[in-house]
């Protein structure tokens, strides 16, 4: 499409990777927690696509598409671990997961 | 009145648009009619037949008398969600069903009355024709999920909250067995563009050449999780009147309530569309001496929809145990063996084939 | 591809259609197998497995016949190459296509494989008629006819490999088959972990043989071995490497020395399958595979000289052992291992088509003497011990007379088939390194007439002394494949395979001298050897206890078998589970790597007590650290930059 | 008209965004997500990959999504009710700036000047994706995929 739109989409890739940074520190849910750093791999994604736009090779679009599998077996995992978690300790805040083993 | 390229293909989109919606709004409302008329001939009773000759002004009474009843909203709903959910519906059923053709590419006569730059031009007879078509359906309906798991979610009461579960679980699990039975369609025509892929139907022997004869169990799934994912009977758990009173929907009324109901006929309609596209030629003729039209796609998709209505006049409705049972263990192996022997015949196919010509002389 | 493959549709097709026969009998009867049997339909399970096999047999031959009506190409090769249609493997340059070879040589062994295997399954109808698995028993059978089909049909070393451990596979399989007897189930796994060793070695030499030869195409390597570079040759070259560790899995699989122990052992498994796979088909795949190699052999001079050596040793030492066992089916095998030592002897000396010709003689006259074994062990109902045996001639003539086929067909007495490979590989042998091996070749002739008359003698003539009171001659569906088989045996060595074959191996084919006096002292020796064994069975049966008497310690050299078993149980005794105990673990895992890892242990727990405090257990504390280092990182490369 | 669009779902990207971080309710946070999700396929529209903007919407927004609200629903998971530390805010807030500033630093100007024509289509990336290096990878995926499935349907059982 536009060529132009390369430099944008990198800062909006770099400003949502920061906010969901932040959001992992500022929420205590866990699944908001998880979603933040989906947030982020989806900001990375921006910026392979918006590299991949400009150098014109088809690299980037592949890497998002693994990053995208990863994606959803990470979730799929994630949230089995979430659930397990809920039914042993009934809370969902990060900071009650504080032992390596209970 | 000249117009400038893009504002000559701005005006034929909005007016296919206008055009195309109409039909469906027209199309949906005689579908509710339709169903309750059908529905009672197959249970031996009338159905509705005041309203109009054989009742046919039904859908208009039933609009009215929606339009002037009261918006309630729960006392403890999240009303913003619950306020988005109903239009987030109807727009992702709205949505899906723009990349569906209707018919081939026509060229416009030479009328006089027409404007110049309309005269011998070509249109499509689809909204978008979009390369990656298929997928975007997909995409389009794995949000359609949404606008139920909100309804339920929002009015913050039990029985809807269930439903939305339900209905998310379930239209999760049959998506895979919907996607993946149109995988041996993509892989015989090679394409992700819905018009590419009627084409490829295209033949001289007529309707055995359509995807539902050499791609049957793929048919087969379509069918069933096709079914599920628009929540028609025998999958109609999330709005179960028995168990959940009436699910996703029970605290909504009025128009809200209508556009629920539209969001599901409008996908009902998608649905139908889409495997009438995919499995039954689209806009094909079955038979060699008469012509492709427009006609045979919608004469396919109104037997699609009989289909339907059909089916819940017939069928009881599963347990839940055995609907999750059925897509996993069912529905999601059958198609990818499916898929294993399509991508077999099309990779080795051709090779043994032209090997067993060269060998039998 | 090579210019000497010539184009026949049907043969592109038909050996296809030779594998996948009993591969489909094989599916049918395993997918179906349970349904058979409840339903009392063994019969035909087991007629379906012969009927597929005896297509496949029909189909072999219509392949040997369009393969005679090639056209000769180049150097009167005649061969097909059928191909799949698609590559089994392919990594970089490496590739490996789904494609078979058809030519003389293959064209041979798929005419034994499905020939004699037919019979063996005709025979195996009333052999097993009795056993409640027997379906299962059908199913193995012709799993195995596929691979066999496989290993002597691949067209590159890979998909011979296939083949190659699929027939091990169903050898451990068929000689544990009755599972539950733990002597049996012993006998597959020594089956088993021997072959493994040998298989170990052909992998390595594929491997060295792709690294040589750039390809693995059985047409490929013998075209390119013409032309290798010198230092690729002579004694240490990469040639004689490649040949030897072939070598060492054709040992496993033929039963050389020194991995012959498993073959004897074998015999616990049901006697068709001993005929079938332990005498006429598998075993022969070594013999099969260096006669296929042979371009590449005939490079090396040592190793002709290890293979010559070695089968000769292995003839010679397994026909002694054969003198002293008592068990009908164990004397067999070690004549089987004996006779392969021969061919292998062929091999070695350069005499391939001999080798391939004693090979299909062989398959022959040793299915029938074991088919003939099993029918006297059927007929006194599972009894294996010759000395409960004798006079048997009188209850089973039909088993005896085709028996007595077999025996003179063995030994080499004319005009039956053994005289003539046998001949040929002496004549072979004859004048080469200083005479050693043929005068082996000669002795070992002897001993073979004289163990296999023994074995006649103790089973057939003098007094009966079984306890069985109820001697039956065995069915038809048994003696029709002994009479068949018989009649092979009788006429087989008319047939001129070493000339049929010959152009396969790329020799010249050089004139065997024609010694008149040959044949005769070879016939000499075979009526020797039976007339010893009459006197010390028949005659003066109390004699062979003296000797064995004033022999002694050369009896129970013979008896404990040169002490192969021995030898190998002391290595794993001693040398693995002693040496693991004593010297890795004791010395080696305790004093230095426990206290290695011990001692870093003992470290960090007292640098981790001050690291501790750190460890809050708060993930989001932690993922904090993560931030300000990837922040500290980045900065640092932006500073660097 | 491209940028505008772009403009348009970019504002939508960031603002959902702030949703995610800035509501205590998950189930906003989610739904934050998901339009935020949504934004960026149409921006990966934008930026010429139609095929990997679909592949966002169905993966993401309709697999991954759908999961994390059902999990929500599940769970009947409610507003936080403690908020966190200020001092893991303040710090945090400093870093996510710096690293911000910083990524700025790097990005900005790091990418060449772009190439005039792109192509993007499905056909085009399948090319690259089924052939040499990729390959390899996408076969471990799906190894990938079928461990996530086994040990999740472990993780989550209720008898272990």
């Amino acid at each position: 499409m536009s060529p132009d739109l390369v430099q944008p989409a990198l800062v909006l890739s770099l400003a949502l990777f920061a906010i969901g940074a932040l959001g992992v520190f500022l929420r205590r849910n866990i699944i908001t927690v998880f979603m933040c750093v989906e947030l982020m791999l989806n900001a990375v994604n921006l910026a392979f696509i918006a590299f991949s736009r400009a150098r014109g090779t088809l690299d980037g679009q592949v890497l998002v598409f693994f990053v995208l599998t990863v994606a959803a077996a990470e979730a799929a995992v994630g949230l089995a671990i979430i659930i397990a978690l809920q039914r042993g300790r009934d809370t969902l805040d990060v900071d009650a997961f504080d032992l390596l083993k209970w | 009145m000249s117009l400038t390229p893009v504002q000559q293909e701005l005006t034929i989109a909005v007016v296919k648009v206008v055009v195309f919606f109409g039909a469906l709004l027209t199309l949906f409302s005689v579908m509710t009619w339709a169903e309750r008329r059908l529905l009672a001939f197959m249970q031996f009773r009338l159905g509705p037949n005041r309203t109009g000759p054989i009742g046919i002004l039904q859908p208009v009474a039933d609009g009215i008398k929606l339009f002037f009843k009261e918006e309630l909203i729960p006392a403890g709903a999240h009303k913003w969600i619950f306020v988005a959910a109903p239009a987030l519906a109807v727009f992702t059923a709205f949505l899906s069903i723009a990349v569906v053709p209707y018919g081939g590419t026509v060229t416009l006569p030479r009328w006089g009355l027409l404007p110049a730059w309309l005269q011998g031009r070509e249109i499509t007879l689809q909204i978008a024709d979009l390369d990656v078509g298929i997928l975007f359906i997909f995409a389009i309906s794995s949000l359609g999920v949404y606008g139920i798991v909100m309804a339920g979610w929002a009015a913050n009461n039990k029985y809807t909250l269930l439903g939305g579960l339900r209905s998310s679980a379930q239209m999760f699990s049959y998506e895979l067995a919907l996607g993946l039975s149109w995988v041996g369609v993509i892989l015989l025509a090679g394409s992700f563009r819905i018009q590419d892929i009627v084409a490829a139907q295209d033949g001289p022997r007529g309707l055995l050449h359509w995807n539902f004869v050499q791609q049957v169990v793929g048919f087969a799934v379509y069918l069933v999780a096709a079914t599920a994912e628009v929540n028609r009977t025998p999958f109609d758990l999330p709005e179960a009147e028995t168990e959940l009173v009436a699910g996703f929907h029970t605290e909504y009324s009025s128009m809200r309530f209508a556009l629920l109901q539209m969001a599901e006929y409008v996908n009902m309609i998608t649905v139908a569309a889409v495997g009438a596209s995919l499995f039954f030629g689209g806009w094909l003729s079955p038979v060699p001496f008469l012509p492709d039209s427009p006609l045979w796609f919608f004469l396919k998709l109104f037997a699609g929809l009989f289909f339907f209505i059909w089916l819940r006049g017939t069928l009881p409705r599963l347990r839940y145990d055995q609907l999750m049972a059925f897509g996993w263990k069912v529905l999601v192996p059958l198609a990818t063996i499916n898929i294993l022997v399509t991508a077999a015949v099309v990779l080795f196919g051709p090779g043994l084939l032209a090997s067993w010509r060269r060998m039998l002389g | 591809m090579v210019s000497g493959v010539l184009e026949d549709r049907v043969l592109m097709v038909l050996p296809f259609m030779v594998l996948l026969l009993p591969l489909a009998g094989f599916v049918v009867l395993c997918l179906f197998g349970d349904a058979i049997r409840r339903h009392g339909e063994s019969r035909g399970a087991g007629i379906l497995a012969c009927v597929t096999v005896l297509t496949s047999f029909v189909l072999s031959a219509w392949s040997v016949v369009r393969l005679l009506g090639l056209v000769g190409g180049r150097d009167g090769l005649r061969f097909s190459q059928p191909y799949l249609g698609f590559e089994w493997m392919e990594a970089g340059g490496f590739r490996v296509p789904a494609s078979l070879l058809v030519d003389a040589l293959s064209g041979v062994m798929i005419l034994v494989v499905t020939g004699v295997g037919g019979l063996i399954h005709v025979y195996s109808l009333g052999y097993m008629a009795h056993d409640e698995d027997n379906v299962r028993y059908f199913s193995y059978l012709n799993l195995f006819t596929f691979f066999m089909l496989l290993l002597v049909l691949g067209g590159n070393l890979p998909v011979m490999f296939v083949g190659w451990e699929g027939v091990g596979l169903c050898s451990y399989l068929l000689i544990g088959f009755w599972f539950k007897k733990q002597s049996a189930s012993d006998a597959g796994k020594k089956a088993f972990i021997v072959n493994r060793i040998g298989d170990a070695g052909l992998i390595l030499g594929m491997i060295l043989a792709y690294h040589a030869f750039g390809s693995l195409d059985l047409v490929e390597i013998a075209d390119n071995a013409g032309s290798l570079a010198p230092e690729a040759l002579g004694e240490l070259g990469v040639v004689t490497a490649v040949c030897l560790l072939l070598f060492v899995g054709a040992c496993g699989k033929s039963a050389q020395i020194p991995l012959h122990v498993w073959l004897p052992d074998a015999m616990e498994g049901p006697t068709p399958v001993s005929a079938l796979i332990h005498a006429a088909t598998m075993v022969t795949a070594g013999v099969y595979m260096v006669a296929r190699l042979a371009p590449l052999f005939v490079l090396s001079e040592t190793a002709m000289l290890v293979v010559a050596a070695i089968g000769a040793a292995t003839a010679l030492m397994a026909a002694t052992i054969a003198l002293v066992q008592t068990d009908i089916k164990r004397v067999l095998a070690y004549s089987t291992v004996s006779q392969l030592g021969y061919m292998f002897l062929a091999c070695g000396v350069g005499a391939f088509g001999v080798a391939v010709f004693h090979l299909f003689t062989h398959a022959f006259f040793k299915a029938l003497l074991f088919l003939g074994s099993g029918s006297v062990i059927h007929a006194l109902s599972g009894e294996q011990d010759m000395r409960r045996m004798g006079g048997l001639r009188r209850f089973i003539p039909w088993t005896f007379w085709t028996f007595l086929v077999g025996t003179l067909a063995i030994a080499g007495i004319f005009p039956l088939a053994g005289f003539f490979s046998k001949d040929a590989i002496l004549a072979g042998a004859l004048g080469r390194h200083g005479n050693v091996l043929f005068a082996v070749g000669l002795v070992t002739a002897l001993l073979t007439a004289f163990y296999m008359a023994r074995l006649l003698f103790m089973t057939f003539f003098g007094r009966y002394w079984g306890a069985e009171p109820h001697v039956h001659e065995s069915p038809w569906s048994m003696l029709g494949p002994l009479v068949i088989l018989a009649v092979g045996s009788a006429v087989g060595g008319f047939v001129d395979i070493p000339h049929f074959v010959q152009p396969v191996f790329r020799l010249p084919e050089h004139a065997e001298g024609h010694h008149f006096w040959l044949p005769w002292v070879a016939s000499l020796t075979a009526v020797l050897g039976i007339a010893a064994a009459y006197y010390l069975y028949v005659v003066y049966t109390e004699v062979p206890a003296r000797v064995a008497g004033s022999l002694g310690g050369l009896y129970r050299v013979l008896v404990r078998k040169y002490g192969f078993d021995d030898l190998f149980n002391w290595i794993a005794r001693r040398g693995v589970v002693q040496g693991s105990r004593d010297v890795l673990w004791a010395g080696l895992d305790t004093a230095v790597i426990d206290a290695a890892v011990n001692g870093t242990g003992t470290a960090f727990r007292a640098l981790s007590r001050g690291a501790r405090t750190l460890q809050t257990g708060l993930v989001r504390g932690y993922a904090l650290v993560m931030l300000g280092g990837a922040v500290a990182l980045v900065s640092y490369l932006l500073w660097a930059r | 008209m491209t940028a505008i669009l772009f403009y348009v779902f970019a504002a939508l990207a960031v603002g959902s965004a702030l949703v995610v971080v800035g509501q205590r309710n998950p189930i906003y946070s989610a739904f934050g997500l998901i339009v935020t999700l949504c934004a960026l396929s149409a921006i990966f529209g934008l930026l010429g990959s139609p095929f990997i903007a679909v592949l966002q919407v169905v993966v993401y927004a309709g697999a991954i999504m759908v999961l994390f609200l059902f999990v929500l629903m599940l769970l009947g998971v409610g507003a936080e009710d403690r908020k966190s530390g200020r001092t893991l805010k303040t710090v945090a807030a400093v870093l996510a700036a710096a690293l911000a500033l910083e990524m700025g630093a790097v990005l900005v100007g790091a990418a060449p000047a772009p190439v005039a024509s792109f192509d993007a289509s499905t056909r085009a990336v399948a090319h690259v994706l089924f052939s040499a290096p990729y390959l390899y990878v996408f076969e471990a995926t799906s190894i990938l995929i079928l461990a996530a499935l086994v040990g999740s349907i472990v993780l989550a059982r209720r008898d272990p």
